[in-house]
């Protein structure tokens, strides 16, 4: 399971960038927060977005690669990996 | 003097200096987000509306003239920001075009405080002002978002900031309520006239609370991003306010039409422009042009800057 | 011909133009789903209560006419429907009688654009009118999902969809709302008047901007569903509404209320039906009576299905 | 008697009833919190800024009295409340007082419909009487959370309760309105009078629906609550309310105005003192006090109370 | 904990369903998503509905089996399950 | 990642709390449930929150004890925590 928060602006592109890195599918929910560098661009918009995905390990780290790469320096954005055991895991790598 | 102060008296601007108690008493007042967005959809989609109303009864040539003014000032409003910025007060590149991007477009909620002002004022502002805010509220993201350009690369984020600027949601509701006000006219559009003129102004009372509420969290932000800007903030307004005053009487605008056209050009943005900016120059600081024009700008505009272009339409025009 | 082209400049159906525009453009717009539902629940509470508030004023044998022959077309449209669908079209039980469901019961909006409709061509449709839809909505749907039992078995989901039907929103809503008018009569509902009359039509707006931008959503969905589905979602709604303007004049309606009758018969439901077939019959394709009843009969009834009954209506009732 | 019936038959009155029937039928109907959450606002926003209106239309000496009064009473009614509770009841301190807290406040929603049930019945109340609600929504609660440190201890807790109660969004929105509307005074208030005013009772009729359908989850706890809260929350809020009628029209209050300022000092709070209490005195059960204020004297309140006093009003006025 | 996401109209179907199973309390939020079989039956209701579940493994194997025998066929729903320690743990086993 | 469920007017409270035990961000939703003692205090407020942060070892533990002496006798909440990995760490612990 591959967790992304980051600015709303960012949820279309980012959701494009793990679909064709190989994500199958994918959930967003709305949340706030607030983290280490405090960039604030969204006061109206009002929240952060999380992605879940689950994928398999090679694409995960692809994603979490692809994310580091094009966000981390300029966007306010925190990626986080754990194990889960999904039930008919087959449909979803 | 007397319509400078009685400014302060209106709902609409008390509202807003509620918003900023609150959060300066650390209230929970909370106004909940879907209930911001629906106020935003309402408002834009009535100026939208009536606008487009009042555009079906104008004959064509009147509107000629303060449309062309509008897509000249577009133009010239964010290369004049840009270039106090980089030259006086020492921006780099992008940040400096990121602020120019938002004093090039327009604040919608400004231009609906200059009608309301005007109107209780007994000015009867140009029907066709809100197609200009259409007009005004793209050229000036792209021609700012353009000069970064001319200095380096970085072709492809523009086209997309463009697309964003064209296809967001403030641009499909205010250009498609001119349309739809437009091909409905006058007496179709009575049915719908309760909801969509007879609530404006009290929705726009819990809007500005809220407005209030966020301005009140970048005040905080002052200090850091320094006395120039603060300067710049209010000034540059002033200046394009007037510039706006005086092309819009040539063009044939009335004293209160100008009035509010000069309250929407030196408007800054914080809807359009931000989301366009964070696309297209993700190393523009936003703490920097929020705070600009939505906690110098926007307050300044709201409280003494439509009074003062008023008094400056009057003395221009009379 | 002259009232079926000034349909298209109504803002209602110049909303749902917009919202199918904004989302073919990939605009972000994006009306929250708390919005949504708002009005939703203030719709049908407001048609409720004005129905309510009707019939307190209608004699009692006025009335009977018209509800018997609902309950007689919300009998009759879904197995028309079905037979359609199975015997000509190929489809499955499931996928049958699922879709037959939707158009057995009722598009709440559709009825709502009917009214508005007819009432700016000068026409005055009964006031007992939303106790009728409050009356088809639910029959329709029940024969419909007991169509596979007449096949098959599990008789359980079907007892739990229509608890799903009569405790739903919208009809506890509307219904709610009819008793609330009834009881209040006239006089007391005076004072809930302003919001609940004066504001509908201009929330009608919002919601078929939303309403557009779903149904853009299903377009996409059309090539899919093939040929025989597009046809069925424009002929069998034309076919229900004659017959709903036959007999709903037959019991008495007047030609501007077996209009909106005649739509609200054709119309196929999107919001109860939805939830009660999804439950009782999961193996039928909500691409297939979403589509259908959304996508394809929506559209066609609020653009070109309404002023057709309409004409329909006078050349029978003239 | 006459008007004690008349009284079930109002919109009000009835959707508080469909909100309960609702949820006895387990209908899946569900107002969307941020519906709720802005109804909330725009209601206190609302009368808020009439009072304040009106307020600046009132003699400062006419209102001094009843204000004197609504501070007494805000006093008074936690101490009968706690003592009824303690040694009548047998509570415990933290429960006693967190009851008594609620008690000593006031619901907002039963002071409005007070308003609109005088008003539907041909009186006129003073208009200062939502500055009345404001001076009372906070001392009430106040006391009561003190009276456990004459037991015991815990300072500090108390502190952050006054806080949370003191910038509480009611509070703010209230006194916030009233200062708005005392400074704007009723001619800049009629750009906002469709919005506040038109709208009033038909957003007041989808709040108690609201209402109605959590009340019904809290009537459940009833039998868990046992009987003598039951009398507790019928008895003294009359006790609260004579007392209120007797001593409001001593302070000036007219027939009328005495009959909402019984309501109000009968009714027990539901927003701002849970809030408050579940800080100051996480030990209370939030079962009981919610119970009693919502499940057993809102109702009460709203369907019996309210007559009640206006005949009682009637009785010692006339 | 065992994460269940899926189409809203099953919230309450599957809530009786964890509850009847052992589960002793459980968490819902609205989330939206995208998945492999892109079954769309709410386009109104507009969202997905995630429920957690903290439980033992017996119960959450139980769980699994109901959810994959009675929603995986005809309905758009993911289930994923991994382990998390839960402070005072005892109560809600 | 040390989760908190639990009702909505100690969220700013424990907010607090955990930054000043060295949490250096935070992320929080709105959610709805129901557990084993069912206390409800907030019909009106209507949801519970969750509060989601990524800390090392000894400040969760640290976070833990807090929440558990704090509030766990008088309200309902809930905690739980789970490993996860984070892309680029260093700067959140
Ligand atoms: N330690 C953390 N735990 C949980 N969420 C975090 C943490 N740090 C940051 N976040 C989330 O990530 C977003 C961006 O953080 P940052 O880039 O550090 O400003 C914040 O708004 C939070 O929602
Ligand atoms: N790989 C995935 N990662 C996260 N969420 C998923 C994934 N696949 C599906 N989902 C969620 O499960 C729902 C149903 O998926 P499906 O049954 O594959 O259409 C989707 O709407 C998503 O919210
Ligand atoms: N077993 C569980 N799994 C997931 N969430 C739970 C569980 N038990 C309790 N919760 C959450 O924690 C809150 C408080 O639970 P409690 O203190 O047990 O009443 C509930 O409202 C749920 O949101
Ligand atoms: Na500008
Ligand atoms: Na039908
Ligand atoms: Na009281």
């Amino acid at each position: 399971m591959v967790t992304i928060i980051t600015e709303r602006y960012l949820k279309k592109d980012i959701l494009e960038g793990i679909k064709e890195l190989g994500a199958k599918g994918y959930t967003t929910s709305d949340v706030s927060g607030d983290g280490s560098r405090g960039i604030r661009a969204t006061d109206f918009e009002g929240r952060n977005v999380k992605i879940e995905t689950i994928v398999n390990k090679d694409t995960g780290n692809k994603i979490l690669d692809f994310i580091a790469d094009k966000y981390f320096e300029d966007y306010a954005v925190i990626t986080y990996v754990y194990e889960v055991k999904v039930v008919r895991g087959d449909k979803y790598f | 003097m007397e319509s400078l102060l009685s400014n302060f008296a209106s709902p609409i601007v008390l509202a807003f200096v509620l918003g900023i108690m609150a959060k300066l008493i650390k209230s929970d007042l909370e106004i909940p987000r879907p209930l911001y967005q629906s106020i935003s959809i309402y408002l834009l989609l009535a100026i939208g509306l009536k606008g487009g109303v009042e555009l079906s009864k104008t004959p064509f040539m009147e509107f000629l003239g303060p449309a062309a003014i509008t897509v000249l000032l577009g133009v010239i409003t964010p290369i004049t920001a840009f270039l106090v910025l980089f030259y006086l007060g020492k921006f780099d590149i992008d940040n400096s075009a990121g602020i120019a991007a938002h004093y090039g477009s327009v604040s919608v909620v400004t231009f609906i405080a200059a009608i309301a002002y005007v109107e209780a004022a007994g000015g009867t502002p140009e029907g066709f002002l809100p197609t200009l805010v259409a007009i005004l509220e793209i050229p000036g993201i792209i021609v700012a978002l353009l000069i970064p350009l001319a200095f380096a690369k970085k072709k492809q984020s523009i086209k997309k900031a463009t697309r964003e600027v064209l296809t967001g949601s403030s641009i499909v509701l205010l250009v498609g309520g001119l349309i739809i006000g437009y091909l409905s006219g006058p007496v179709k559009f009575e049915a719908v006239e309760p909801f969509f003129v007879g609530g404006f102004q009290g929705a726009l009372v819990i809007f500005l609370l809220e407005l209030g509420m966020i301005t009140a969290g970048r005040l905080r932000d002052l200090k850091k991003v320094g006395a120039f800007l603060l300067m710049f903030g209010i000034f540059v307004p002033i200046l394009h306010g007037i510039l706006a005053i005086w092309l819009g009487q040539i063009a044939g605008l009335s004293i209160a039409g100008s009035t509010v056209f000069a309250a929407m050009v030196s408007s800054g943005s914080y809807i359009a422009a931000p989301a366009a900016v964070r696309i297209a120059l993700p190393k523009a600081n936003p703490s920097l042009y929020l705070t600009a024009s939505l906690g110098i700008t926007f307050p300044f505009n709201i409280i003494l800057g439509i009074p003062i272009y008023f008094i400056v339409a009057q003395w221009i025009g009379g």
